[in-house]
């Protein structure tokens, strides 16, 4: 990670910077949610920065911190020429889950956003062919959020039911008990 | 129809064939895999049983070896694959994914592929030595030979079903007759 | 879909002119030989030749993130195993190192030394299983043997220090599970020689074998830049000639103390792939053998009463030791809020952890930036203009790891 | 003591902790002023909510020099004192190390372990290997205690806690040590029994596992469980409850840690309300006592309710009960009086029992008497008038919710010349019996929903807390569903359409409709957690 | 200083563009192998293939594989119930039901598991619980692998197996004293996870080939 | 020498009769259960994506001619080659099938002919492009 | 003519119990052999009542099994046709086998003379006609149909993809396969494959000394012919499953026969036009003369000494296309076509040219 990249942004976006740490030594930056293709656009060409790969691209769902805005989405940013990493994060609220992508600025953002969309339901403006892509399209729902019960299936086919309770025989192991466990994270 | 109506002798040595010739359609996904490919080495050599062929095609396998997890998504695939299977056929679920869902007991994993098509074998272990899935194949043999499996029984409870409305019409028609 | 204008070269197009041919569309995949993992390729063909093509992954989307948001740092290293199933160790190495950055610890040097050795056992076995792929599935079975041979020799010495073949869960926060057994480094030694031999028997095979390059050479060809642009790291990267190593770069372990060279392809094509990954595995054996060199006396875990279980002894017989046992048990390690992000070298290029903590013994968020769904971006356009057969060899370089890719 | 009493603000005065000044209120507990200020103190023997016995010495600081349990001492002016210096820490570590001398090496067995003050301690605190070679005392290990409870002596550790509680919240002193030093050892008073209906909270409030509770003892570890708020439906105290389940299951009721109305206490027969849950529970509608599908259930009322409609509606009587929820009494309220606009509606409650006592239980049995009362426009009938009217065959059709409906045998004989009685009940019972239509109902612990709650210091608080909120641990079982929602569909077949999606909704209607619940409050989000993850416990 | 970079190419002239020549050379090593495997002498050959069910290999120490319940002096189960090996199971596949000795003597341990399930098809012999069993009660150092079974059912051990697989332990409950160091110094490193001092499993087991 | 085909057709009744007989059997002895989906073509486990009625690419049909030009052409060297050691003689063959008299390139020449106007043929398919397949 | 048929029978039967059961063990070669190349057992587990005879059964075992699996007929497909294309995947092979010289020619009335001389040789071959090898031609070239058919046939995409591989792959190397032996035909001057053989008397007049160019090229058109690898582009299994995806059970092993037999042909043509038949070095009509080695030995032995080389070669040809088809990556279909038209076409063009050139230059009359 780089400190002098993170200076530069700073002085670049000035109030766009929301806030930045240097954690364990990776240095981040929280910038407005609207400067994102320009600051990215601004990374990646200027002279200095040269951040010429998207090394990530995720999301983060704080819903159980309770943190406003509810998301946050992770760009990790790598300079092959300088050898040097920036992470870049906008804040996305629950109600408005829009952010601009960058899809055109590394082609890989492509694919990583419309993963993000699959699994937060966080939608990229502008991108080409906003699919789901690990999920099917009969899917209901956005899995990573922490208010999606972690097994909560929604089966494509089952055998009829008492074809399986036959060969389950009655008992279908002792690890999968019904769980009600976590289903109801979400009130209602 | 035909030879499964014959028993004896005959069957027995039908049967004998099947076992030590166990064309496999491999439903490959995932860690499971990786055995599977040992198992097909030098190492383990599962061609010592006769059953080194993998066929992807599903009309000419015998075996539908279902290697790795299985999730919902895979499900209609795999139920296609297996209907697609011509008789007879067997199926082995190969490693915990498969059999059970695992540790993967989640939204997107399958718990247990019996919860889409019917499974002769099971093998557990994550994914299973290629000894235990040796074991698994002299099981299915075994089975084989002793004219079981899932296949075989839903024929053979078809062609009793087909026997009986027969004679049910049969016998009614006598009544009518008489 | 890449290619939705569907190029057409035609190759005689005089003679092709008001010959209207039908496209033919054609699934590759879900379960298909070729797609060795899951993944569905919808192809568009005029002839042989390749139209257009959409990728469907995520066949094999086991929810690795909801999983590990559902258990403790320490119980996620079994879901780690399991995402680039060819090369377990890596992982774990790579997932070890990134909860050890939040944790703010390093794990002792002869532990780190151990990781390395089996990463680089691991890598062999990840390279050694993608060359056997390359070549069974373009029909040249007898390689593909050997390669498995080799791979599982590599198999039984892991299995020795680690206890199981595959699915490894030998390394763990602050160190690793257990020191080497007596002899294994030598029997590591003897193995290494076999697998060097079967390497060398795979290049006479198959490297200089014209069917093997007309096969390989020009076919999917990427430039640097779009690699770059395509998040490529890895063989996959260096093969299009970029000069990028995660362990040369950025070193981490102790790999600033090995020797060894990164080798760099020059056209990018999938020869390029392909002879990056053989060389690598020699440096590979290298890289070993120089850290058995190096290797020092010394603990193989941290002894931090917050990270590691205390030995069993104390657990079974002093109160201390038990509650030490049980709150590690029971509530994880306790990682302070934060996040981090680490990456290492893995089989497939730049494997990186993405972690958030909230402070509990849980992680708030474990994201792997998977290097084959990144490869795997480029592979619509890798196809297209090229011959369906070309398909085979081209996944393969990618040499996409299902539970990696769609984790 | 802490009552939440509104105190004049106190004196703020300097205090110098680890060389930097604090404005702190003079005369407080030192203890408790610092972990007001988020200092990272070790304690066992303080709790707010007792005296202060000072038994431990685990809350020590340094003050000039010398070692001081911070919960014997107060704030005064111009304190210096040393909080997180090595030497004070070392201290604290050593008394850590003494406290463990004599602890069994038992936390495998022991139903504490996973919520141990202890052990939190050890790890927070010490996380070395002991150094003492000691033979550990024997003590009584399995010693039966009480009604609910057993003692292991060997793991006390000598707080008191347990012995306050009964000396100064039970009133009852049943605890006290006997021996001295380093066989000194919990037990019973001489003749007497931990018996008093509060006792389980000696086992909450016991540091580590000495006193554990019969009920709950080796059933799961609390670990693996679930934790879900809810509110206590065993009184119209309506105390704050922490229900623990797993797997459809619950396990165990307790007092919520964080400090509310009902202090950290709640009574015995309260905890063990969760046992009617799991109890035998009507699963599936009966039309005449038989099993029957939904729709077939839903259309019988119709059949049978609308000719009724038509001729007589001051013939038809709703019951409102007094164990549902407001939004259940709500929907069944304005149901009878704007829809059926049936001539009498009753209320079905238990008598009170005169258990009430002045530390938090009621006299009153039901948990929502004056929920249901508020929904009501007018006077409801009780069930005498309810079997003054059978009687007077002033009935044709009867709509019950809620199990509490007890009637005579005669008055229950006379319902079966109705010609509709519907009961939507959780149990089965000598009503669901005699009833025409019976639909499953869910019970408190597998609904959202709020009650009115009458506790004194629900009256004396704040006016939202009046209401309790009712949160979902565990599933319905079969086709149980919650009353407002068969009220719903019955209303649906009948024709009216009220789509309210969730009991929020309910809620949110009947806050804007009557006046009574104008103040309520919905609460606020608290999700389920699993208590290995719910933060640290102990 | 040694190279950073090597730049790896295959070049192609009429050698190999021939066809022939390199064809020839690979076929010599596949033509090698098979001469070697068929008519060298019985020590060059490369043939690995172990015939599995007649020739069983020796697993190594570490191997996992199906679990067994120790046991303890008196022949009963060491385990206790404390769900240790439940808890960190990442597959849920252990189920433990808790049982309370009806009149223990003095010292003995009271809470005793009623009901001990593993679930091998669930099971993702990861080695976690034996890692966290702090009564040294569950191991998975059987050298023996689970079976398949023709329902699932079958996969489910229940107590009676697991333990018929135990031995018995020498770790103590709650405790060997405060001298438990002295006691156990001549038992080599106290920190294997795998193999802790077990000797008389050791002893006992019978060689295997 | 009609007589030297009659063997061929006993071995065409032969072969005919085995591959009849092979499929018969299956026919009688295989067992069947048909299902729906079974009765759909196999694709990777998916649906069929298109029906394979398709028109091909013109470059199979391509090749089909080249084979007829070639093939057919190549039959004309048959008899030649047999021939050729005749053709290259002025007078008779001797035993050691030497001529007797002269050598004449006249066979070869005929042939060389014809090879050119062949040969000229592939160059003109081959500069024509017709010869690419990718 | 009752003879004729009644003597056609029986070669019919040794020469086919000669096919047909070497393909059998063929497969039970090509599963060992490639084990012993691959270091490992291969098939030696199948046994009746513990006999395994080296895993000979495992070929049994297999018929057997797809002769009694489930027989299914796609409801899509062209029946007929569908039906038909195994017959002519196999019929063809099975048919060409009637040309082959499988043993010298048998003096019926002398079996125990040593070297005589016959009137008229019962040949051992099926049929002899003079334009044996273009009768071979003319049905080997029917076999395409089998693969392309079927893949037509089928309604399947992947095996249309193979069928129209296999009829463009086996078109092409059809012609240079044809092309190649013209070579030898200069040299040998008939088309007759006994007589072929008969001209080969010694190693030196072997078609591979003759014509080593026109042997590497037939060989290998003739690999490409039995579309194994690296020719196996119809089946490609790992690209399109194959032209018989559909196929199962017997049908399925009529192809799987056929290309056995294939293989066992190629290995016959081969032994016959360019190893010299069942000549063996020293062996000749009165009995074995090699390393000084002076036997004379009655007719008889001859002919089955004959018959034995003719074997022991078939099996030498076959166990090189099973080493090649273990080795060797698969081509690509352009390159494929490209070797055959671009590469072997035009070399076994230049080969006849020059053949011819030096056959005529041979052939003049020695100078003096």
């Amino acid at each position: 990670m780089s400190k002098a990249a993170l200076d530069r942004l700073v002085e670049h976006l000035r109030d766009g910077v929301i806030s930045t740490h240097a954690h364990r030594g990776d240095e981040t930056a929280v910038i407005d949610r609207s400067l994102i293709r320009s600051a990215c656009l601004w990374l990646r060409d200027t002279e200095g920065l040269e951040f010429n790969m998207l090394s990530d691209l995720t999301a983060v769902d704080y819903y159980t911190m309770g943190r406003e805005p509810r998301f946050e989405v992770v760009y990790h940013l790598h300079s092959l020429t300088l050898k040097q990493r920036l992470r870049v994060k906008v804040g996305v609220p629950e109600e408005d889950p829009v952010v601009d992508t960058v899809c055109d600025i590394w082609q890989v953002a492509n694919w990583c956003e419309r993963e993000v969309w699959d699994l937060y339901g966080i939608r990229f403006k502008d991108h080409p062919d906003m699919r789901r892509i690990l999920m099917y399209e009969e899917f209901d729902g956005h899995p990573l959020r922490k208010d999606y019960p972690k097994d909560k299936r929604q089966p494509l086919y089952r055998r009829p039911q008492h074809e399986i309770d036959e060969a389950l025989a009655g008992r279908p192991g002792s690890g999968h008990r019904p769980g009600f466990g976590p289903r109801n994270l979400l009130e209602s | 129809m035909g030879l499964e109506a014959t028993t004896g002798r005959l069957a027995d040595a039908v049967a004998w064939a099947r076992k030590y010739s166990l064309f496999t359609y491999p439903f490959a996904t995932a860690c499971c895999a990786m055995e599977y490919m040992s198992l097909m080495g030098p190492r383990y050599d599962v061609a010592r049983y006769g059953a080194e062929f993998p066929r992807f095609s599903p009309r000419q396998a015998d075996m539908l070896l279902v290697v790795g997890t299985i999730t919902e998504r895979q499900a209609p695939v795999l139920k296609r694959i297996y209907d697609q299977i011509c008789e007879p056929k067997w199926v082995v679920s190969f490693g915990v994914c498969a059999s059970s869902g695992g540790f993967y007991q989640n939204y997107t994993t399958l718990p247990g592929i019996d919860h889409v098509i019917p499974v002769d074998v099971y093998i557990p272990g994550c994914p299973p030595r290629p000894e235990q899935v040796l074991d698994a194949l002299v099981m299915l043999q075994d089975k084989i030979q002793r004219h079981d499996g899932y296949s075989q029984r839903m024929i053979e409870l078809e062609k009793r079903e087909a026997q009986m409305k027969k004679k049910k019409k049969h016998g009614s028609s006598t009544e009518t007759s008489a | 879909m890449y290619g939705s204008d569907r190029l057409r070269s035609v190759s005689a197009p005089e003679l092709d002119e008001g010959m209207p041919t039908e496209e033919m569309v054609l699934n590759v995949g879900p379960s298909h030989p070729a797609t060795h993992g899951t993944v569905h390729i919808k192809l568009w063909l005029d002839g042989e030749q390749v139209t257009g093509a959409q990728v469907n992954v995520g066949y094999l989307h086991r929810g690795f993130e909801k999983e590990c948001e559902a258990h403790t740092y320490g119980e996620n290293f079994p879901y780690t195993d399991r995402l680039n199933y060819v090369s377990p160790m890596l992982n774990n190495v790579g997932y070890a190192l990134a909860v050890e950055k939040l944790l703010g610890v390093e794990a002792p040097e002869r532990a780190q030394y151990i990781r390395m050795i089996v990463g680089e056992l691991a890598r062999l076995c990840d390279h050694l299983t993608y060359s056997a792929a390359q070549v069974a599935e373009m029909g040249a079975f007898t390689p593909f043997f050997y390669a498995i041979k080799a791979r599982d020799f590599l198999w039984d010495i892991l299995e020795e220090i680690s206890g199981a073949r595959l699915t490894h869960s030998y390394v763990r926060i602050g160190g690793v599970a257990a020191d080497m057994p007596d002899g294994w480094v030598e029997r590591t030694l003897a193995t290494l020689v076999q697998v060097e031999t079967v390497i060398k028997e795979i290049d006479t095979l198959m490297t200089r074998n014209r069917i093997f390059m007309d096969r390989m050479q020009n076919v999917a060809v990427f430039s640097k830049e779009e690699a770059i642009s395509h998040g490529w790291t890895g063989p996959c990267l260096r093969g299009s000639g970029v000069d990028y190593d995660v362990r040369k770069d950025y070193p981490y372990l102790f790999y600033d103390r090995l020797d060894f060279e990164v080798p760099i392809g020059t056209a990018g094509d999938n020869m390029d792939r392909y002879l990056v990954r053989m060389e690598e595995m020699r440096q590979s054996i290298s890289m070993i053998k120089q850290c058995f060199d190096q290797i020092p006396e010394g603990d193989y875990q941290l002894h931090d009463p917050r990270i590691t279980i205390p030995p069993k002894q104390q657990s079974y017989n002093t109160i201390e030791g038990l509650i030490n046992h049980f709150k590690i048990v029971v509530d994880g390690i306790e990682v302070p809020a934060g996040e981090a992000y680490t990456y290492i070298e893995g089989g497939n290029g730049e494997l990186g952890f993405y972690i958030v903590s909230d402070g509990t013994g849980r992680p708030l968020k474990c994201r792997c930036r998977p290097p084959c769904f990144m490869l795997m971006t480029a592979l619509e356009k890798l196809l297209v203009g090229h011959m369906i057969a070309d398909l085979v060899p081209t996944f393969d370089t990618l040499n996409m790891i299902g539970g990696e890719c769609d984790r | 003591m802490s009552e939440h009493e509104p105190t004049p603000t106190p004196e703020l005065v300097t205090v110098k902790i680890d060389g930097k000044e604090h404005q702190l209120p003079k005369g407080k507990n030192l203890l408790e002023a610092l972990l007001d200020l988020g200092e990272d103190i070790s304690y066992f023997c303080y709790h707010p909510g007792l005296s202060v016995a000072a038994s431990c010495r685990q809350c020590l600081v340094g003050i000039r020099g010398s070692m001081v349990p911070s919960c014997q001492t107060t704030v005064s002016d111009g304190l210096e004192l040393e909080s997180q210096s090595p030497t004070v820490l070392d201290a604290r570590r050593q008394m850590l190390e003494f406290t463990l001398v004599n602890h069994p090496v038992d936390c495998v067995i022991c139903d504490k372990a996973g919520e141990c003050t202890l052990q939190r301690h050890y790890m927070d605190w010490d996380g070395k290997p002991s150094e003492i070679d000691h033979e550990k005392v024997e003590k009584p290990k399995k010693v039966d205690v009480g009604r609910e409870i057993v003692l292991d002596a060997e793991r006390c550790i000598l707080c008191s806690r347990c012995v306050r509680f009964c000396q100064e919240i039970a009133e009852s002193p049943d605890l006290v040590f006997e021996y001295r030093g380093n066989h000194e050892t919990l037990t019973t008073a001489p003749d007497r029994r931990l018996d008093n209906s509060y006792s389980l909270n000696t086992v909450d409030i016991c540091p580590v596992g000495a006193l554990t509770d019969k009920d709950f003892r080796f059933k799961i570890r609390v670990w693996e469980l679930y934790a879900t708020r809810s509110v206590c439906n065993g009184c119209a105290a309506g105390c704050d409850t922490e229900v623990h389940h797993r797997d459809g299951r619950i396990y165990r009721m307790v007092p919520p840690k964080d400090w509310d109305m009902n202090l950290n206490w709640m009574c015995d027969d309260g905890r063990r309300t969760y046992k009617s849950v799991a109890a035998q529970r009507l699963t599936r509608p009966l039309v005449d006592g038989e099993p029957a599908e939904l729709d077939a259930a839903l259309a019988a009322i119709k059949e049978r309710l609308e000719p009724l409609l038509a001729q007589d509606r001051g013939a038809i009587g709703v019951v409102l009960g007094a164990d549902a929820s407001n939004e259940d009494n709500f929907m069944a309220a304005r149901m009878a009086y704007d829809f059926l606009e049936a001539g009498h509606v009753y209320l079905a409650d238990s008598p009170d029992n005169g258990l009430g006592d002045d530390i938090l239980r009621r006299d009153d049995p039901n948990p929502n008497r004056a929920g249901a009362r508020g929904c009501a426009r007018g006077d409801l009938g009780s069930s005498e008038d309810l079997a003054r009217d059978l009687a007077d065959h002033k009935l044709e059709a009867l709509y019950v919710v809620g199990d509490r409906l007890d009637l005579s045998d005669e008055t229950l004989g006379q319902l079966r010349g109705l010609k509709l009685v519907v009961v939507q009940a959780s149990e089965p019972s000598r009503l669901t019996d005699k009833a025409h239509v019976v639909l499953p109902a869910a019970k408190w612990a597998e609904v959202h929903g709020t009650i009115t709650r009458t506790s004194e210091r629900a009256k004396r608080d704040l006016s939202a807390s009046r209401f309790g909120r009712m949160r979902p641990a565990v599933e319905p079982p079969g086709m149980a569903r919650p009353h407002w929602d068969w009220l719903k569909r019955v209303g649906a077949v009948l024709g009216v359409t009220v789509e309210f999606e969730s009991a929020h909704a309910v809620f949110q209607e009947m806050k804007k409709q009557v006046p009574f619940f104008a103040e309520a409050q919905w609460g606020g989000k608290i999700p389920t957690v699993m208590l290995r993850f719910a933060g640290r416990r102990g | 200083m040694p190279a950073r970079t090597k730049v790896v190419t295959v070049k192609r002239g009429l050698w190999e563009n021939l066809y022939l020549p390199e064809i020839v050379r690979g076929l010599g090593v596949t033509l090698k192998h098979f001469f070697i495997n068929t008519l060298g002498p019985k020590s060059k050959r490369q043939i690995v293939t172990i015939d599995y069910p007649d020739v069983v290999r020796e697993l190594p120490e570490r191997y996992r594989g199906v679990h067994r319940l120790n046991t303890r002096e008196d022949g009963s189960v060491r385990c206790t119930a404390c769900m240790m090996c439940a808890t960190i199971c990442p597959a849920n596949c252990i189920h433990i039901e808790a049982g309370e000795r009806e009149n223990p003597a003095s010292r003995d341990i009271e809470k005793f598991p009623q009901v001990f399930e593993i679930d091998e098809l669930v099971c993702v012999v990861c080695g976690l619980c034996v890692e966290a069993c702090p009564c040294d009660a569950i191991r998975m150092d059987t050298h023996v692998h689970m079976p398949p079974v023709e329902h699932r059912k079958d996969a489910v051990l229940e107590k009676p197996e697991l333990m018929s697989r135990g031995t018995k332990s020498i770790a103590v409950d709650g405790g060997a004293g405060p001298d438990w160091r002295d006691k156990y110094t001549d038992l080599g490193s106290l920190t294997q996870i795998y193999r802790p001092d077990h000797i008389e499993r050791d002893r006992e087991r019978p060689a295997r080939r | 020498m009609l007589t030297n085909y009659l063997p061929i057709v006993v071995v065409f009744a032969v072969a005919g009769g085995l591959g009849i007989a092979l499929l018969i059997i299956a026919r009688l002895i295989g067992p069947s259960r048909p299902n729906p989906t079974k009765m759909q073509p196999y694709e990777a486990g998916l649906e069929q994506s298109a029906p394979p009625r398709i028109r091909f690419h013109a470059q199979f049909y391509r090749v089909a001619l080249l084979f007829l030009v070639f093939d057919i052409e190549a039959a004309f060297f048959y008899p030649w080659a047999v021939m050729f050691r005749d053709l290259s003689c002025k007078g008779s063959l001797n035993a050691a099938g030497k001529c007797t008299a002269g050598a004449t390139p006249f066979g070869m020449l005929v042939m060389v002919a014809f090879l050119a106007i062949l040969l000229l043929a592939l160059v003109f398919v081959w500069r024509r492009k017709a010869l690419e397949w990718d | 003519m009752g003879e004729i048929v009644i003597w056609a029978l029986v070669k019919i039967a040794i020469l086919f119990g000669f096919a047909l059961n070497l393909s059998a063990v063929l497969t039970w070669m090509e599963r060992r052999q490639s084990a012993m190349m691959q270091d490992r057992m291969g098939p030696v587990k199948a046994n009746i009542s513990g006999v395994t005879l080296w895993g000979l059964l495992h070929p049994l075992a297999d018929a057997l099994k797809l002769a009694t699996k489930e027989d299914f007929v796609p409801p899509k497909a062209h029946k007929a046709i569908f039906v038909l294309a195994p017959l002519f995947a196999i019929a063809p092979v099975v048919m060409v086998f009637a040309v082959i010289p499988f043993a010298p020619p048998v003096c019926l009335k002398q079996l125990t003379a040593i070297a005589p001389r016959c009137v008229a040789p019962e040949h051992m071959q099926i049929a002899r006609i003079d334009i044996g090898l273009l009768y071979v031609f003319a049905i080997a070239s029917i076999s395409v149909y089998g693969a392309a058919l079927a893949g037509w046939a089928s309604y399947n995409n992947y095996s249309l993809l193979g069928g129209l591989r296999a009829s463009a792959q086996m078109l092409s190397y059809e012609i240079t396969m044809g092309m190649a032996l013209i070579g030898t035909f200069l040299v040998f001057g008939t088309l007759e494959p006994g007589e072929l053989v008969l001209r080969q008397s010694t190693i030196a007049k072997w078609g591979i000394v003759q014509q080593p160019l026109g042997f590497i090229l037939f060989f290998f058109a003739a690999i490409a012919e039995t579309k194994r690898a690296p020719f196996d582009l119809p089946e490609g299994e790992s690209e399109i499953v194959g032209y018989f995806v559909e196929y199962s059970g017997a049908r399925f092993m009529t192809f799987f026969l056929g290309e056995f037999l294939e293989i066992v042909f190629v290995g016959c043509m081969v032994t016959t036009i360019f190893l010299g038949g069942w000549q063996a070095p020293g062996l000749a009509a009165d009995g074995l003369h090699i390393f000084g080695l002076d036997l004379q030995l009655p007719h008889i032995a001859v002919v089955g000494l004959g018959l034995v080389t003719f074997t022991i070669k078939v099996f030498i040809v076959c166990f090189l296309q099973l080493a090649i088809r273990w080795s060797l990556p698969r081509m690509r279909y352009d390159q494929l076509m490209r070797l055959g038209w671009k590469g072997m076409l035009p070399a076994s063009i230049i080969n006849v040219i020059i053949t011819a050139a030096v056959v005529l230059w041979m052939s003049s009359p020695v100078k003096g």
